[in-house]
């Protein structure tokens, strides 16, 4: 089985303050270097810590920016290198829904014309089949078909946000990128919209793409998970292996800083000092040496790669 | 419990009532909740269940369109609702202080670090500008910032989210509180981040035997930090009770919902249990309990009665007819 | 700081090129510019003229280059009534227009801050609404009605001010209100916004959470906030105000740079319209470099970066 | 499959709705109403002919006072023209050029403003320093300036107005597409796969057209009051067609010696037709503004 994308060396980066006077000073380095698959059907979850790169990473795999160096290959065609109709198929191959579902919606469009547009705008269909097809969505994620004729302010925060995913599905894509999906939800909401993707997956053969900073939510809902640091993939591999035993001190720290769900799961932290540094400046060596508990001297020379242990991928020299 | 407690809040109402008198939001209704010195409690509950306007009621602090309608609220012993507004001034940030969610606009950009440090110890104790700004130092200190000597000099804009977070703490304890109310003090913050800042709350609760109230949505917040745990739904305390007991055993359907829905670590790919529907419009909740609705274990007589507050074991109680005794039922 | 300054002043340079490239483009686009500078009634020999010192016969951007070239020169050409350069008018008449807006500022800030700082503390309650309908008279009320009225009522039926003229205090006092009341109630209503906008900030309310009393949470934590924008309105209000005033100094023949726009308009005197737009457009762009640059020195975000 | 059926929110009451009315500004509106029917109506309801006069019975007072007559209600002017009569003829041109020039700032500012804040980079740049040097220049002044130039008429003084106040929009429009612009929709719009000319045109127009309308509203006072500044100095609409501001200047010539009807009359109408406009604008901002309405 073929991976339906596959990221290599995916850099992007983007010019720091760009005055009208003098050029680019210096760049900062939102995504440097990372490389992942997503197989169908399948979810890749990413993790980390703001500023590490994750949004951008959806961005570049939703051509929304493109990439500074490295390529994104989409059932097996390069991104950079798309004709026309080639472009076409992987637009409808690929939708998102994001985190803010008050944002996510046009507030003066209609619930049927919001789920419509990406059918419009890339295929030649009958208005027949335009209702039908909105109905047919609005029952699969569970709304009646009279929320068609509604604005989005008539709906709440878990409604809009199925709403959202029926937009992303109308045009039968393999992938959806979940940015965030369900951290602006209200705590009893989200197990429904979880629930809801889960099944979605199941029932269609999805892709997911699923970023968010609840460790526990990405834990549950990936196959794969991808940990990522100041622009860079510090760990990467099965959900379970990982979520149980990760090997990173970075991963590590960061599930540990993940709060309980449980009070008797209360346990001896490893609570890092200091905090992210920013993408203009990297440490050099391994970006996270700086507040790294197990830090060595070459940690702040060579710039570790990904090399496997344990069943995983793992970027370290406490490894090497 | 032997001890009158720090914090005694009974039958507590607050209601918001529109511009023209035909709406009234019951934000809080007829709580009634202790606190003990020392102690940490969680309040939990989702947008809109009056967590955030019973923090401000405590202090008096409610915006123009709300008021306290009924309750009493004693506070080491005294009546702080029938407290002067000047007296009460003296309370705030003296005896009880509250840290608030957004450190990037807590903090006021055009005043230097050390005076806002400083400034309740200026104003509580009538220090002077120098031994305030002295104070300040060592409090920046107790709140693990680095190099304090010339941090205080500095502008909140120099700052990062997590300094700022640390120095609206250092504010918060500035006068020894015996009482911090935190809310949602950590959502705007990075998980590596929010774990520096919750162990330093911890720290300083034990240094200083403070009292402390979590303001939350995140029942993982609650697991970690707190002995006790209430959870408010549409304006009630729906169960309370140490945290141990209301985890392991919950006896209000909502609390076991809320805690069915979480995703955990440990239980990969297992389906969760969904709360059904949506939170209720407090505007016009039903007459009986207001979850009822969306309640799995629904009688006929939720949708008609309220269930009062059940007492179910020592310091735990829910308000749901399945907890109530048998002779009451 | 240096760079922040250093990009403002490269902004301003951008706008003045801008300006004059506008000016002259609608000098030169609209007709024959020579039909403008001449006098009415001149010969054909003078129109001639024109057109050679203006260089007519050459490429635009060589045009544009006298034009600017004579500008920064202070060459504002001649005035047809007076017979005398433009920029002397010009001087001769600032200190009259500096006098009536500085006391028109200065009466436009003594209303407009307390009364919206009131307004705003006060939300919703009686002095609200009274400074709304204040400010909403303020900004409905043309000046040059608001004067006339003002003569009518204080020379013509009490007999108590001079309808026109300079030189006594007596005679500033109708100009400076009539310039001034559209001001105050711009002011009022920008304090009163900037004041609603900081009093629900989250500083504000921590500020009422450490128990500070009222007096110190608006008088020092809102206030230095809130005033900001007012102060950088009040610094571009007062040249607008020198300005501005051309109705006001029309109605109370106040001998200053309005009046001598008026009089370009009545005398069909071109160059002098033309002057007092040029230099009002450049002293604008100069004053909001300089607000920009105060504006540094009170915020620490901007004095400190780097 | 999926079992839940989430209830959705009852369409508003009827009551609701009404209590959105309810604070309508109903006097300005029918002032505003009353202005434009007048201005309609000019030809039939007007007593005389605005602009022939006779010397033999200016200066007549208004029919209260002494001296004045039921013949001429609101008196006469220095030629003897029917002032009544002048002034609804003046609602005429304060209404055509005012509504007329709100329209051209508008459309063109909603437009540089759209086209500036969506498709940023040089585009904006050149737009928007053209519009802040602009905005520098005092409106009336920039007016007078243009006025000069192109000579004052009907049509140009419309054109003038337009041109000096589309900065306004501009800079405001500008500003709240560039907030659209991070809303996560029109990121959805583009994975979509929406060109961006049809992004401004479905996603961005619709929300702003909110303001461009309250910003047209709170403009009318302006531009009116500017136009009637431009009359009043002699570069406005030409006499003899009456303007309001126009009859204001004759009207000094009778000031100082106590003929006030024809100073406060035309004055009282610029007020009542600024404030009316002001008033309305007030409301639409309440009602309308995205900002205030999430409050």
């Amino acid at each position: 089985m073929t991976a339906l994308v596959q990221a290599e060396q995916l850099s992007k980066h983007f010019p720091a303050r760009r005055g009208l006077f003098g050029g680019p000073r210096g760049v900062v380095r939102a995504v440097d270097g990372i490389s992942f698959t997503i197989e169908p059907g399948k979810t890749l979850g990413v993790v980390g810590e703001s500023g590490c790169g994750k949004s951008t990473t959806a961005k570049l795999v939703l051509g929304l920016e493109t990439p500074t160096d490295g390529e994104i290959r989409f059932d097996g065609a390069d991104l950079a290198s798309l004709d026309a109709v080639q472009r076409r198929h992987y637009r409808k191959s690929v939708q998102a829904v994001f985190q803010d579902p008050f944002a996510s919606l046009s507030p003066r469009m209609r619930v049927s014309a919001i789920i419509a547009e990406p059918l419009v705008t890339n295929e030649v269909v009958s208005a027949a089949e335009v209702r039908d097809r909105v109905a047919e969505l609005l029952d699969l994620v569970g709304l009646p078909s009279r929320a068609a004729e509604l604005f989005p302010h008539e709906f709440s925060g878990g409604q809009r946000q199925r709403i959202a995913i029926a937009r992303a599905l109308a045009v039968s894509p393999k992938l959806v990128v979940l940015d965030e999906p369900v951290s602006a939800l209200d705590v009893s909401i989200r197990a429904q919209i979880l629930n809801l993707l889960r099944d979605l997956q199941d029932r269609l053969g999805l892709s997911y793409l699923f970023i968010a900073h609840d460790l526990a939510a990405v834990a549950h809902m990936s196959h794969e998970i991808v940990v990522m640091y100041l622009g860079k993939i510090v760990e990467s591999g099965d959900a379970r292996t990982l979520a149980h035993n990760p090997k990173h001190p970075y991963t590590q720290a960061l599930f540990s800083a993940a709060l309980p769900s449980h009070p008797d799961e209360r346990r001896d932290e490893k609570v890092l000092a200091g905090e992210v540094p920013s993408p203009l400046n990297p440490p050099p060596g391994c970006r996270f040496h700086p507040r790294c508990p197990h830090a060595m001297p070459r940690c702040g020379q060579e710039t570790p790669t990904l090399a496997p242990v344990e069943g995983r991928m793992v970027a370290c020299h406490l490894y090497a | 419990m032997s001890a009158a407690p720090l914090l005694s809040l009974q039958n507590l109402s607050t209601h918001y009532v529109s511009q023209h008198g035909s709406r009234v939001v019951r934000a809080v209704d007829d709580v009634t909740l202790d606190l003990h010195a020392g102690e940490s409690l969680g309040i939990v509950g989702e947008s809109g269940s009056g967590k955030t306007t019973l923090a401000l009621a405590i202090l008096r602090l409610l915006p123009p369109a709300a008021r306290i309608v009924s309750g009493r609220m004693l506070f080491e012993g005294e009546d702080l609702l029938a407290k002067p507004d000047g007296d009460m001034r003296r309370v705030r940030g003296k005896r009880i202080a509250m840290v608030l969610q957004d450190p990037m606009a807590s903090l006021n950009p055009l005043f230097s670090i050390g005076d806002q440090v400083g400034e309740p110890i200026r104003v509580h104790e009538g220090a002077g500008r120098a031994s305030a700004w002295q104070r300040a130092i060592g409090l920046l200190k107790s709140v693990r910032i680095a190099s304090p000597e010339t941090r205080v000099r500095q502008y909140p804009h120099e700052m990062s989210g997590g300094m700022r977070q640390r120095i609206v703490g250092a504010i918060g304890i500035s006068c020894g509180p015996r009482l911090l109310i935190a809310d949602e003090p950590t959502t705007s913050l990075d998980l590596t981040i929010q774990a520096q800042y919750l162990e330093l709350l911890r720290d300083l609760q034990r240094q200083r035997g403070l009292a402390l109230i979590f303001i939350t949505h995140n029942l993982g917040i609650v697991a970690k930090m707190c002995d006790r745990l209430a959870v408010m739904y549409a304006g009630r305390v729906v169960e309370q009770g140490p945290v141990a007991q209301l985890f392991n055993a919950p006896a209000h359907p909502y609390t076991r919902a809320l805690l069915g829905s979480l995703p955990r670590m440990s239980d990969n790919r297992e389906r969760l249990t969904a709360i059904e529907g949506q939170p209720p419009d407090l505007s016009s909740l039903p007459p009986g309990c207001a979850f009822a609705p969306r309640c799995p274990m629904a009688a006929p007589r939720c949708a008609t009665q309220a269930p009062p507050a059940f007492v179910l074991g020592e310091d735990h109680s829910a308000r749901c007819w399945l907890a109530a005794p048998v002779a009451a039922a | 700081m240096k760079q922040y300054i250093a990009r403002r002043v490269g902004y301003s340079l951008l706008s003045l090129f801008l300006l004059s490239l506008t000016i002259f483009l609608f000098i030169r686009l609209t007709g024959d510019p020579a039909a403008l500078l001449v006098e009415p009634g001149a010969s054909a020999q003078d129109i001639e003229n024109i057109h050679r010192r203006l260089g007519l016969d050459r490429p635009l951007w060589e045009q544009y280059w006298l034009f600017v070239a004579s500008f920064v020169q202070g060459d504002l050409g001649l005035s047809f009534y007076y017979r005398t350069p433009v920029l002397d008018l010009y001087l001769q008449r600032l200190p009259n227009s500096l006098l009536l807006a500085a006391v028109a500022m200065a009466f436009s800030l003594l209303i407009g801050i307390p009364s919206g700082i009131l307004a705003a503390v006060r939300v919703g309650r009686m002095w609200d609404s009274a400074g709304k309908m204040f400010a909403l008279l303020g900004l409905s009320l043309p000046s040059f009605w608001v004067g006339l009225v003002l003569i009518l009522v204080f020379t013509v039926w009490l007999g108590w001010l001079p309808s026109s003229g300079a030189g006594t205090a007596a005679h500033v006092v109708m100009p400076a209100f009539a310039l001034g009341w559209y001001f105050a109630a711009a002011h009022m209503r920008l304090t009163r916004s900037s004041m609603l906008e900081v009093l629900g900030s989250e500083y504000v309310k921590l500020a009422r959470l450490k128990g500070l009393p009222e007096a110190l949470v608006i008088g020092k934590h809102a206030f230095k906030n809130a005033l900001i924008p007012v102060i950088t309105l009040a610094g571009i209000n007062l040249v607008v105000m020198i300005n501005v005033a051309v109705v006001v100094e029309t109605v109370f023949a106040w001998p200053g740079i309005g009046r001598l726009l008026y009089e370009g308009i009545s005398f069909r005197d071109f160059p002098v319209v033309q002057g007092v737009v040029v230099i009002g457009g450049a002293m604008i762009v100069l004053v909001n470099l300089a607000v920009d640059i105060v504006y540094a020195l009170i915020d620490p975000r901007i004095r400190l970066a780097r | 499959m999926s079992t839940i059926t989430p209830t959705i929110a009852a369409p508003a009451p009827v009551s609701l709705t009404w209590r959105r009315l309810k604070d309508f500004p109903l006097i300005p509106t029918l002032i505003l109403l009353l202005i434009a029917f007048v201005a309609i109506f000019a030809d039939v309801l007007a007593p005389y002919d605005p602009q022939i006069g006779s010397l033999a019975r200016r200066f007549r007072p208004p029919f209260w006072q002494e001296g004045g007559s039921m013949e001429y209600l609101l008196g006469t002017d220095h030629v003897g023209r029917d002032v009544l009569s002048r002034l609804m003829y003046g609602a005429r041109v304060s209404m055509i050029v005012g509504l007329a020039a709100v329209l051209v700032a508008g459309a063109l500012g909603t437009f540089l403003g759209i086209v500036a804040g969506f498709l940023g980079g040089w585009v904006d740049q050149v737009i928007m320093r053209l519009t802040d040097t602009w905005l520098a220049l005092p409106a009336l002044t920039f007016a007078i300036f243009l006025a000069a130039i192109v000579g004052p008429s009907e049509l140009n003084i419309i054109i003038i107005l337009g041109g000096v106040y589309w900065t306004r929009y501009a800079r405001v429009i500008r500003g709240e597409v560039l907030s659209l612009k991070e809303r996560e929709f029109v990121n959805l719009a583009v994975v979509a796969g929406c060109s961006r000319a049809k992004i401004m045109w479905r996603h961005i127009l619709p929300n702003v057209i909110n303001s461009a309308i309250v910003l047209a509203t709170l403009m009318l006072g302006v531009v009116i009051v500017t136009e009637a500044a431009l009359s009043f100095l002699g570069v406005g609409v030409p006499p003899p067609k009456p303007a309001w501001g126009l009859m204001l200047a004759d009207g000094k010539k009778g000031l100082m010696v106590g003929y006030w009807w024809l100073t406060v009359l035309p004055g009282v109408c610029i007020m009542l037709m600024v404030l009316s406009a002001n008033l309305l604008g007030d409301w639409l901002r309440v009602k309308l503004d995205p900002q205030l309405r999430q409050l």
